[in-house]
C-alpha cells in the first residue's frame, strides 16, 4: 500500500526554510529566540548603563523609553516564548513517543509568523523610532495623540503577527499531546515537562485571543480613527488595561510553567530519583493554570477599581502561592534521599528553586493591595518580575538547554565553561536584581530615564549595573560554550547522562528524522527508567518494523509569513505622505498591504488544493541504530 | 493512535441517532427560542431586567442545543472540546462581568 | 494509517475521523474554536463596556436598529446552520451529490446574510453612525464586522471545498475539511445568537 | 522537638532586619520611613508580609542547603536511591501551612483595603484637593478655598487631605512614598479618590509613577506640610493681588510671552502652572531644587534655576510642553529675578 511519492528533499538553506521537522523547527526557534535574547540583553545593558549614575545622559529620554519598551517586548515575546517553544518542539514529541507533531506544516507556519513579527518589530529601530509606551502600551500614551510616530504601530502589528504564530503553535502542541501519545502513555504517565507544555499551550490558546483583540482595537484606533481608547469620543483607557492583563497575567504563567517542567525533569534525573509527588505536581500545574485567569486585576490595584475588586483580586492572587509551594517542596523532597549530581544543568535547576521562591514571595507581597499602593510601578516590581522571569524562567531555560543539548545536537556542552557560565550569570543576577527591591522601597519609580542625585539611589544602581555586566559575561560564556562544543565530534550516546528516565533518552542523539523507528510501548511513569530497572536496555516496541510516513517539506509557511510581513508594513504606512506619487499610490490605497495578504491567502489556497501526500521511509533505509526486530 | 480503537467502536452507536428528524426538531426549537427573544423585545413596556434575563436564557438554551446536537458535543469522545469550550466560556464570563461592572464606576 | 487506504468507493462511516490526520484536524479545530470563544468574548466585553458611549447627537442603538432586518438575518443564518448539518449527514451516508447540494445552499444563505449586513451597515453610515463616530460605533462595527468577516471567510472557504470535492471526490482527505468547515459554520451561528441577543435585542431594550 | 524554639530565636533576627530596613532611604521619600498614618498602615502591612516571606524563604533555603550538602553524589557512586512516590502527610503539611500563612496575610489585607477606601470628599473638615496631572507637571486645585497652584502641594498638618485625582492627558500616578501609596490619574470623567494625613510639618517628595512620556522620570512634585495658621495665611496670600514687574519692558514681555499660558496672581491664564509664589517654592519645574548651597547638578539658587528653566525648558525636561521663548539673556535674567522675588510670606515659624 505504501507507494512512495517522489518528494523533493532540500539541503542547505532551503532545507531550513522548508523544513516541517519539529526538531529542526525547534532549532530554528532556538536560534531566533537566542538572537532576540541577545538583542533584548543588549537593550538591558544600555538601560543599566544609563542608570549607573544619577542624572546620566548616555541615551536621550525618548530613546530610553524605546529601549525599555523594546527590552520588555523583545524579551517576553521574542526571546522567552520562542526559547520555550524551542525546547517544546525539540522534546515533547520524543517524550510522548511520537514520530511527529500533530500539524507539522502549521508548526513551521507558527515559527515563521513569529519570526516575521519579531523582525517587523525590530525594524522599527531603523524606521523612525521604536515603540515607546512600555511593553504594556497603556492608552492614551499609546494612541496617536501622544505617540504620533510609527513606533507603536510596529508594536501593534509586529505583536499581532508574532501572536498568531504563538497561538497556532499552542494549538499544535495541545493536539499533539492529546492525540499523538504512544500506546500506554496515559495522561498520568506523561513526563512533567510534557504536562507543563500541555497546560502552557492551553493558557496560550485562551490568553492570546484576548491580546489579539486588544491589539486590533489599538490598531483600529491608531490607523482607522477608532474610538476604543479615545476618551474624548467615549472610549475608555482602563479597558485597555483590562484586556492587556487578561492576556498578560496568564502570559507570565505561560512563561514559568515550562520552566517548572524542565526543573522537574532535571532535578529528578540528576537525583536519580522519581519525581516526588507526581500527581500533586500535575494537580498544582493545572490549578496554577486555572487560577492564572482569575487574578489579572492585581496589576491594576492603583487604577481605582474600588475596594471590593481589590480585595477579591488580592485574595485570589495569594491563593496561587499554595500550588506553587507544593511544587517547590516536591522538588526539594525529590532531592531528599537522592544521589545528586551537580552537572551544569542541575546547578541551574538547583539554583532555580530558592531564587524562584524569592521572586514568588515578593509576588505575594505585591498581592496585598494596600501595600501594592506603595510597591506598584516602583523598582520593587522590577525586582519581583526579574526574580521570577530571569531567576525562574531563564535559569530554567539554561538548565533545559544544558540538559537536552545532546539530544538536540548530539554533543554534550562543555562542563567547565558551563560552570563558569552558571556562576557568573547566577551571581550577576542576584547582584543586579536583589538591590532593586530596596530601590523600589526607597521610592524609586520604574521606567525612569534618570534619577536625581542625593536621593540615596546611587550606590544600589551602580551595583545593579555591575551585576548586569556579569550576566552579560555569563551569557557570552554560554555562546563560547556553544562554539567550542560544536567543534567537537558528535559523540553523545542515547543516554549521555546515564540516568535518563524518559523516552527521549531511549533513542539516538540527535534523534533521527522519524524519532522512533518503532513506536515504543509505554508501561509506566518514567518509561525508560522502568525498563532499565527491569534490566532491559531499551523500550519494547509496540509495532513491527514498517515503512514510516513523513510529511513533505514546504516553502509555503515561509512565504505566508513574508506575506504577513508585507501586509503589516503596508498597513502601517498606508496614510503616509510620500514624495514619489507611485509609492504614494501603492501605499495609500492599501495596495501594498493587499499584495501581502494576497501572498498569504494564495499560499493557503495552494496548501488546501494540493494534498500533501508526504513520503515514506522504508525499513531498509532506517539506520540500524536503536532498531529491534 | 491511542484512541483509534475506541473511535471505531463508537461508530455504530452514534449512527443510529443520525436522522434528519432530530435536527429538524432542534432547528424548530432554535427558531422558537429566537422568536421568543425577538417577541420579548418587541412587546415593549416590560421590565427591562426581566427582558435581559429572558434574552440571556434564550441565548444560552439556543447555544446548548446547537452545540450538543449540531456540533456533536454531547457525543462521547468530545471531552477535550467540551473542556476547551467550557473553559473559554468561563473566561469570557469573568471578562464580561468585568466589562459591565468595573470598566466604569 | 495511510491516507489512501479508503479512497474509491468504500468510505468509512465517519470519514472525517478515519485517519489520524483527520482526527487531528477535528481536534485542532475544536481547540481553535475554544480560542475563538475568547476572541469573541473579548470583543463582546469591549462592546458591553462601551455600548452606552454614543456621544452627543449621534444615533443611539434604539434609534438605529431595525429588528425586522435582524430577524431576517437571524433566520437566514439559523437555516444555513441546518443545511450545513444536512450536508454533513449526506457526507456520512456517502451521498456526495446531496452533500454538495446542501453545501451550495449553505453558501447561498451565507451570501444572503452578508448582503443584508452590508445593506444594514450602509444604512447606518447614512444615518451618521460611522466607524469613527463614537466608542459605541467603533465597538459595534468591530464586533459585528468581525463576525461578518468570519462569515465571508466561511463562504469562500466552503465554496473552495465544494470545488475540491467536485474535482477530487469525497475521500478521507477531503472529508475532514468538510466536517471542520461545518463546525466553523455552526460556531459562527452560535456567535450570531449572542450578537443578536446582546447587540441588537439588548440594544433595543436600552 | 525544638522547632518553635528555633523560631523564637529567629524572631529578634527578623525584628532586627525590619529595623535595618527602616533605616533605608530618605525620610522624606522612602516607603520604609512613613511619616503619616496612611503610609504607616501600609508599612505595617509591608512589615507583616516581609516577615512571613523571610520565614518562607528561610525554610526553603534551609531545606535546600541541607539537601544539597547531605545528598550530593560521591564520585563513583552507583547506588540507586529508593524511588519514593510521595508522602501524603508531608504533602498535606505543605499545603496547609501556606494556607494558614495566607490567612494571616489575607485578613489584614482585606481590612486595610476597605480602611483606605474611605471617602472624605464630602467631609467639610477635610482639605479637598483636586489633583490634575499633566505631561509633566501637577496641578493642585483647592475647590473650597478658591486657590490653584502647581508643583507644590501645600497642606496643613492637622487635617485629612482628601484627593480627587484625574489627568488632562495620558495616565500618570500620584505618589508620595513617605505619606501614602499611589493612585493612578485616569482621563475623562473617571476620577479616583484617596486620602492621607501628614501630621509632621516639613517637605516631602512626590513622584509620578506611571510611564507618561520622555520626562516621566522628571515629573516630581513636593508636598509641603505647614501648621494651620501658616496654611490659612498661605491661602490668603495666594489670593492677594501680585504686582507685575516695575520695568515696563519686562512686564510687557512677561505679559505677552508668558502670561498667555501662566497665571501670576490675578493676571494671565490658568491652563498651565500657576506661578504665584514661585520664588518661595522648593523647586522649579519640580526638579531644579532651590538652595543656596548647591551640591548636585540639579540644584541652584531660585534665580539661577528659573533662568536655566526659561532659557531652555527642553534641556531640563525633554518633551515638556513649555516652549523655548525667544528672549535675550537680559530679559531672561530680568524675568528670573522678578519671578524669584515672588515669595509669599506665610510661614509663621520662619
Ligand atoms: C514568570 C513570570 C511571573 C511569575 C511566575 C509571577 C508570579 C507571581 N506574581 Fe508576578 N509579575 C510578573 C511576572 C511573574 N509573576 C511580571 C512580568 C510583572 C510586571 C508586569 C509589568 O507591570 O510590567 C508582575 C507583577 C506582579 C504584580 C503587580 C505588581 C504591580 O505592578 O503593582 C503582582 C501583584 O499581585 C504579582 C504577583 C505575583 C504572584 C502572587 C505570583 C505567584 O505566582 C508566585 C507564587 C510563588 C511563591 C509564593 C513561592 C513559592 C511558594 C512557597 C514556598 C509556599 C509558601 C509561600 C507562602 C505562603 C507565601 N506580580
Ligand atoms: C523574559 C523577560 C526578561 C528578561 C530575560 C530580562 C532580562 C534583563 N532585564 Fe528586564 N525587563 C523585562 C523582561 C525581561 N528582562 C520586562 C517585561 C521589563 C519591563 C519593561 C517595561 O517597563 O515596559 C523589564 C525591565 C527592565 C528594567 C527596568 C527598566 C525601567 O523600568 O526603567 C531593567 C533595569 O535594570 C531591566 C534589566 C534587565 C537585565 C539587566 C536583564 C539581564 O538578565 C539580561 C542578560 C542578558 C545579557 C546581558 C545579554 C547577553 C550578552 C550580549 C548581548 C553581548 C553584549 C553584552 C556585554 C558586552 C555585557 N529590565
Ligand atoms: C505654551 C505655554 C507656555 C508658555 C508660553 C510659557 N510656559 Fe512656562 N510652563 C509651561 C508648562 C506646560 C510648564 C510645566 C512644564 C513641566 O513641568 O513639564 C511650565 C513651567 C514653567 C515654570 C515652572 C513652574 C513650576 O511650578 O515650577 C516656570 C517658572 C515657567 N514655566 C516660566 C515661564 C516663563 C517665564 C515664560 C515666558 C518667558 C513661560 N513660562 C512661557 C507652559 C508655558
Ligand atoms: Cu507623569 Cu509619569
Ligand atoms: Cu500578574
Amino acid at each position: 500500500m505504501a507507494h512512495a511519492h517522489p518528494v523533493k528533499r532540500y539541503s542547505g538553506l532551503m532545507d531550513w526554510l522548508t523544513t516541517v521537522d519539529h526538531k529542526k523547527i525547534g532549532i530554528l526557534y532556538l536560534i531566533a529566540g537566542g538572537f532576540f535574547f541577545l538583542v533584548g540583553g543588549l537593550e538591558a545593558i544600555l538601560i543599566r548603563i544609563q542608570l549607573w549614575k544619577p542624572l546620566n545622559d548616555f541615551v536621550a529620554a525618548h530613546t530610553f523609553n524605546e529601549l525599555l519598551t523594546m527590552h520588555g517586548t523583545t524579551m517576553i515575546f521574542l526571546a522567552a516564548m520562542p526559547m520555550i517553544f524551542a525546547l517544546m518542539n525539540a522534546i515533547i514529541p520524543l517524550q510522548i513517543g511520537a514520530r511527529d507533531v500533530a500539524f507539522p506544516f502549521v508548526n513551521a507556519l507558527g515559527f515563521w509568523t513569529f519570526f516575521a513579527g519579531g523582525v517587523l518589530l525590530n525594524v522599527s529601530w531603523f524606521a523612525g523610532g521604536a515603540p515607546d509606551a512600555g511593553w504594556t502600551s497603556y492608552a492614551p500614551l499609546a494612541t496617536t495623540t501622544y505617540s504620533s510616530g510609527h513606533g507603536v504601530d510596529f508594536y501593534v502589528i509586529g505583536l499581532q503577527i508574532a501572536g498568531i504564530g504563538t497561538l497556532i503553535g499552542g494549538i499544535n502542541f495541545l493536539a499533539t499531546i492529546i492525540n499523538m501519545r504512544a500506546p500506554g502513555m496515559s495522561f498520568m504517565r506523561m513526563p512533567m515537562f510534557t504536562w507543563a507544555a500541555f497546560i502552557t499551550s492551553a493558557l496560550i490558546l485562551f490568553a492570546f485571543p484576548a491580546l489579539t483583540v486588544g491589539l486590533v482595537a489599538l490598531m483600529f484606533d491608531r490607523l482607522f480613527g477608532g474610538n476604543f481608547f479615545e476618551v474624548s469620543n467615549g472610549g475608555n483607557a482602563v479597558l485597555w488595561e483590562h484586556i492587556f492583563w487578561i492576556f498578560g497575567h496568564p502570559e507570565v504563567y505561560i512563561l514559568i510553567l515550562p520552566a517548572f517542567g524542565i526543573i522537574s525533569e532535571v532535578i529528578s534525573t540528576f537525583s536519580r530519583k522519581r519525581l516526588f509527588g507526581y500527581s500533586s505536581m500535575v494537580f498544582a500545574t493545572v490549578l496554577i493554570g486555572f487560577l492564572g485567569f482569575m487574578v489579572w486585576a492585581h496589576h491594576m490595584f492603583t487604577t481605582g477599581l474600588g475596594p471590593v475588586a481589590n480585595a477579591l483580586f488580592s485574595i485570589a492572587t495569594m491563593l496561587i502561592a499554595v500550588p506553587t509551594g507544593i511544587k517547590i517542596f516536591n522538588w526539594l523532597f525529590t532531592m531528599w534521599g537522592g544521589s545528586i549530581k551537580f552537572t551544569t544543568a542541575n546547578l541551574f535547576a538547583v539554583g532555580f528553586v530558592p531564587t524562584f521562591v524569592m521572586g514568588g514571595v515578593t509576588g505575594v507581597m505585591l498581592a496585598a493591595a494596600p501595600a501594592d499602593f506603595q510597591y506598584h510601578d516602583s523598582y520593587f516590581v522590577v525586582a519581583h518580575f526579574h526574580y521570577v522571569i530571569v531567576g525562574g524562567l531563564i535559569l530554567g531555560l539554561f538548565s533545559g538547554l544544558y540538559y537536552w543539548w545532546p539530544k538536540m545536537f548530539g554533543r554534550v556542552l562543555n562542563e567547565t565553561i558551563g560552570k563558569i557560565c552558571f556562576w557568573t550569570f547566577f551571581l550577576g543576577f542576584h547582584l543586579t536584581f536583589f538591590v532593586q527591591h530596596f530601590l523600589g522601597l526607597m521610592g524609586m519609580p520604574r521606567r525612569v530615564w534618570t534619577y536625581l542625585d542625593g536621593l540615596g539611589f546611587n550606590n544600589l544602581n551602580l551595583i545593579s549595573t555591575i551585576g548586569a555586566f556579569l550576566m552579560g559575561i555569563g551569557t557570552i560564556a554560554f555562546l563560547i560554550n556553544v562554539v567550542v562544543t560544536s567543534m567537537k565530534p558528535r559523540d553523545a550516546g542515547n543516554d549521555p547522562w546515564e540516568d535518563g528516565r524518559t523516552l527521549e533518552w531511549s533513542i539516538p542523539s540527535p534523534a533521527p528524522e522519524y524519532n522512533f523507528a518503532q513506536t515504543p510501548l509505554v508501561r509506566g511513569y518514567d518509561a525508560l527508567w522502568k525498563e532499565k530497572m527491569e534490566g532491559k536496555s531499551g523500550m519494547t516496541p509496540a509495532e513491527p518494523l514498517g515503512s514510516i510516513h513523513m510529511p513533505s517539506p514546504s516553502i509555503l509557511p515561509f512565504l505566508m509569513s513574508v506575506g504577513l510581513f508585507i501586509a503589516g508594513f503596508g498597513l502601517m504606512y498606508a496614510d503616509g505622505k510620500y514624495d514619489n506619487s507611485f509609492v504614494a499610490f501603492v501605499f495609500n490605497n492599501h495596495i501594498f498591504a493587499g499584495f501581502g495578504l494576497l501572498i498569504t491567502f494564495a499560499c493557503m489556497f495552494l496548501r488546501s488544493v494540493f494534498d500533501d501526500h508526504g513520503f515514506h521511509i522504508e525499513p531498509d533505509e532506517l539506520h540500524d541504530k536503536g532498531v529491534k526486530a | 493512535m491511542s484512541n483509534e480503537h475506541s473511535a471505531t467502536e463508537e461508530h455504530a452507536k452514534r449512527h443510529k441517532h443520525e436522522g434528519p428528524r432530530k435536527h429538524i426538531v432542534a432547528f424548530i426549537f432554535s427558531i422558537l427560542l429566537t422568536v421568543i427573544a425577538f417577541a420579548a423585545v418587541s412587546a415593549g413596556e416590560v421590565n427591562q431586567s426581566f427582558i435581559y434575563i429572558v434574552l440571556i436564557v434564550m441565548a444560552f438554551l439556543q447555544v446548548f442545543i446547537q452545540m450538543s446536537f449540531w456540533m456533536h458535543m454531547k457525543d462521547r469522545g468530545h471531552i477535550f472540546p467540551t473542556v476547551g469550550i467550557i473553559f473559554g466560556i468561563v473566561i469570557v464570563f469573568t471578562m464580561v462581568i468585568m466589562a459591565e461592572y468595573w470598566a466604569w464606576w | 494509517m495511510s491516507t489512501h487506504s479508503h479512497v474509491d468507493g468504500q468510505l468509512p462511516h465517519e470519514p472525517e475521523k478515519a485517519t489520524l490526520e483527520g482526527r487531528n484536524k477535528v481536534l485542532g479545530f475544536w481547540l481553535f474554536l475554544g480560542g475563538e470563544t475568547v476572541l469573541f468574548g473579548t470583543l463582546f466585553s469591549a462592546f458591553l463596556a462601551l455600548r452606552h458611549q454614543v456621544g452627543d447627537g449621534n444615533p443611539t442603538s434604539q434609534e438605529l436598529f431595525e429588528l425586522p432586518t435582524v430577524a431576517l438575518a437571524t433566520f437566514i443564518l439559523l437555516t444555513s446552520s441546518l443545511t450545513s448539518v444536512f450536508a454533513i449527514q449526506a457526507m456520512h451516508t456517502n451521498k456526495v451529490k446531496a452533500m454538495i447540494g446542501w453545501l451550495i445552499v449553505t453558501v447561498l444563505f451565507g451570501f444572503g446574510f452578508l448582503g443584508l449586513e452590508i445593506f444594514e451597515f450602509n444604512t447606518y453610515v447614512h444615518e451618521g453612525h460611522k466607524f469613527t463616530t463614537s466608542a459605541f460605533s467603533t465597538s459595534f462595527y468591530t464586533l459585528v464586522g468581525f463576525h461578518g468577516a468570519h462569515v465571508l471567510f466561511g463562504v469562500i472557504w466552503i465554496s473552495m471545498l465544494i470545488a475540491q470535492v467536485m474535482k477530487k471526490g469525497l475521500n478521507v482527505v477531503t472529508a475532514p475539511k468538510i466536517y471542520v468547515a461545518g463546525m466553523y459554520w455552526h460556531f459562527i451561528d452560535v456567535v450570531w445568537v449572542f450578537i443578536f441577543t446582546v447587540v441588537y435585542l439588548m440594544g433595543k431594550v436600552g | 522537638m525544638n522547632r518553635w524554639h528555633v523560631l523564637k530565636r529567629l524572631m529578634p533576627l527578623l525584628a532586627g532586619m525590619v529595623l535595618l530596613l527602616s533605616a533605608c532611604g530618605r525620610a522624606d521619600l522612602s516607603t520604609l520611613r512613613p511619616q503619616g498614618p496612611v503610609a504607616e498602615e501600609q508599612f505595617g502591612l509591608m512589615k507583616l508580609t516581609i516577615i512571613v516571606m523571610v520565614l518562607v524563604v528561610l525554610v526553603v533555603f534551609a531545606i535546600a542547603v541541607y539537601v544539597i550538602i547531605r545528598f550530593r553524589r560521591r564520585p563513583g557512586d552507583k547506588t540507586i536511591p529508593v524511588q519514593v512516590e510521595g508522602n501524603h502527610k508531608l504533602e498535606i503539611i505543605w499545603t496547609v501551612i501556606p494556607i494558614i500563612l495566607l490567612v494571616i496575610l489575607g485578613v489584614p489585607t482585606v481590612k486595610t483595603v476597605f480602611g483606605l477606601a474611605q471617602d472624605y470628599t464630602k467631609d467639610p473638615k477635610a482639605i479637598q484637593v483636586q489633583v490634575t496631572a499633566h505631561q509633566y507637571w501637577w496641578e493642585f486645585n483647592y475647590p473650597n478655598l478658591g486657590v490653584k497652584t502647581a508643583q507644590e502641594l501645600l497642606i496643613p498638618d492637622d487635617a485629612v487631605i482628601s484627593v480627587e485625582a484625574k489627568t488632562a492627558d495620558v495616565l500618570h500616578s500620584f505618589w508620595i512614598p513617605s505619606l501614602a501609596g499611589k493612585v493612578d490619574t485616569n482621563p475623562g470623567g473617571n476620577v479616583n479618590i484617596m486620602y492621607f494625613k501628614a501630621p509632621k510639618t516639613g517637605v516631602y517628595l512626590g513622584k509620578c509613577a506611571e510611564l507618561c512620556g520622555p520626562s516621566h522620570s522628571l515629573m516630581d512634585f513636593k508636598v509641603k506640610v505647614v501648621d494651620r495658621k501658616s496654611f490659612d495665611r498661605w491661602v490668603a496670600a495666594m489670593k492677594a493681588p501680585v504686582a507685575l514687574p516695575a520695568d515696563k519692558d519686562v512686564a510687557d514681555v512677561l505679559n505677552n510671552q508668558c502670561l498667555s499660558c501662566h497665571a501670576i496672581g490675578a493676571n494671565g491664564g490658568q491652563l498651565f502652572p500657576n506661578l504665584t509664589g514661585i520664588g518661595g517654592r522648593e523647586a522649579v519645574a519640580g526638579i531644579l531644587v532651590n538652595t543656596n548651597d548647591p551640591k548636585y547638578a540639579n540644584e541652584g539658587s531660585v534665580e539661577h534655576n528659573l533662568a536655566k528653566w526659561i532659557k531652555d525648558p527642553q534641556a531640563v525636561k525633554p518633551g515638556t510642553l513649555m516652549p523655548k521663548v525667544e528672549l535675550t539673556d537680559q530679559q531672561i535674567d530680568a524675568i528670573a529675578k522678578y519671578l524669584a522675588g515672588l515669595k509669599l510670606d506665610y510661614e509663621t515659624t520662619k
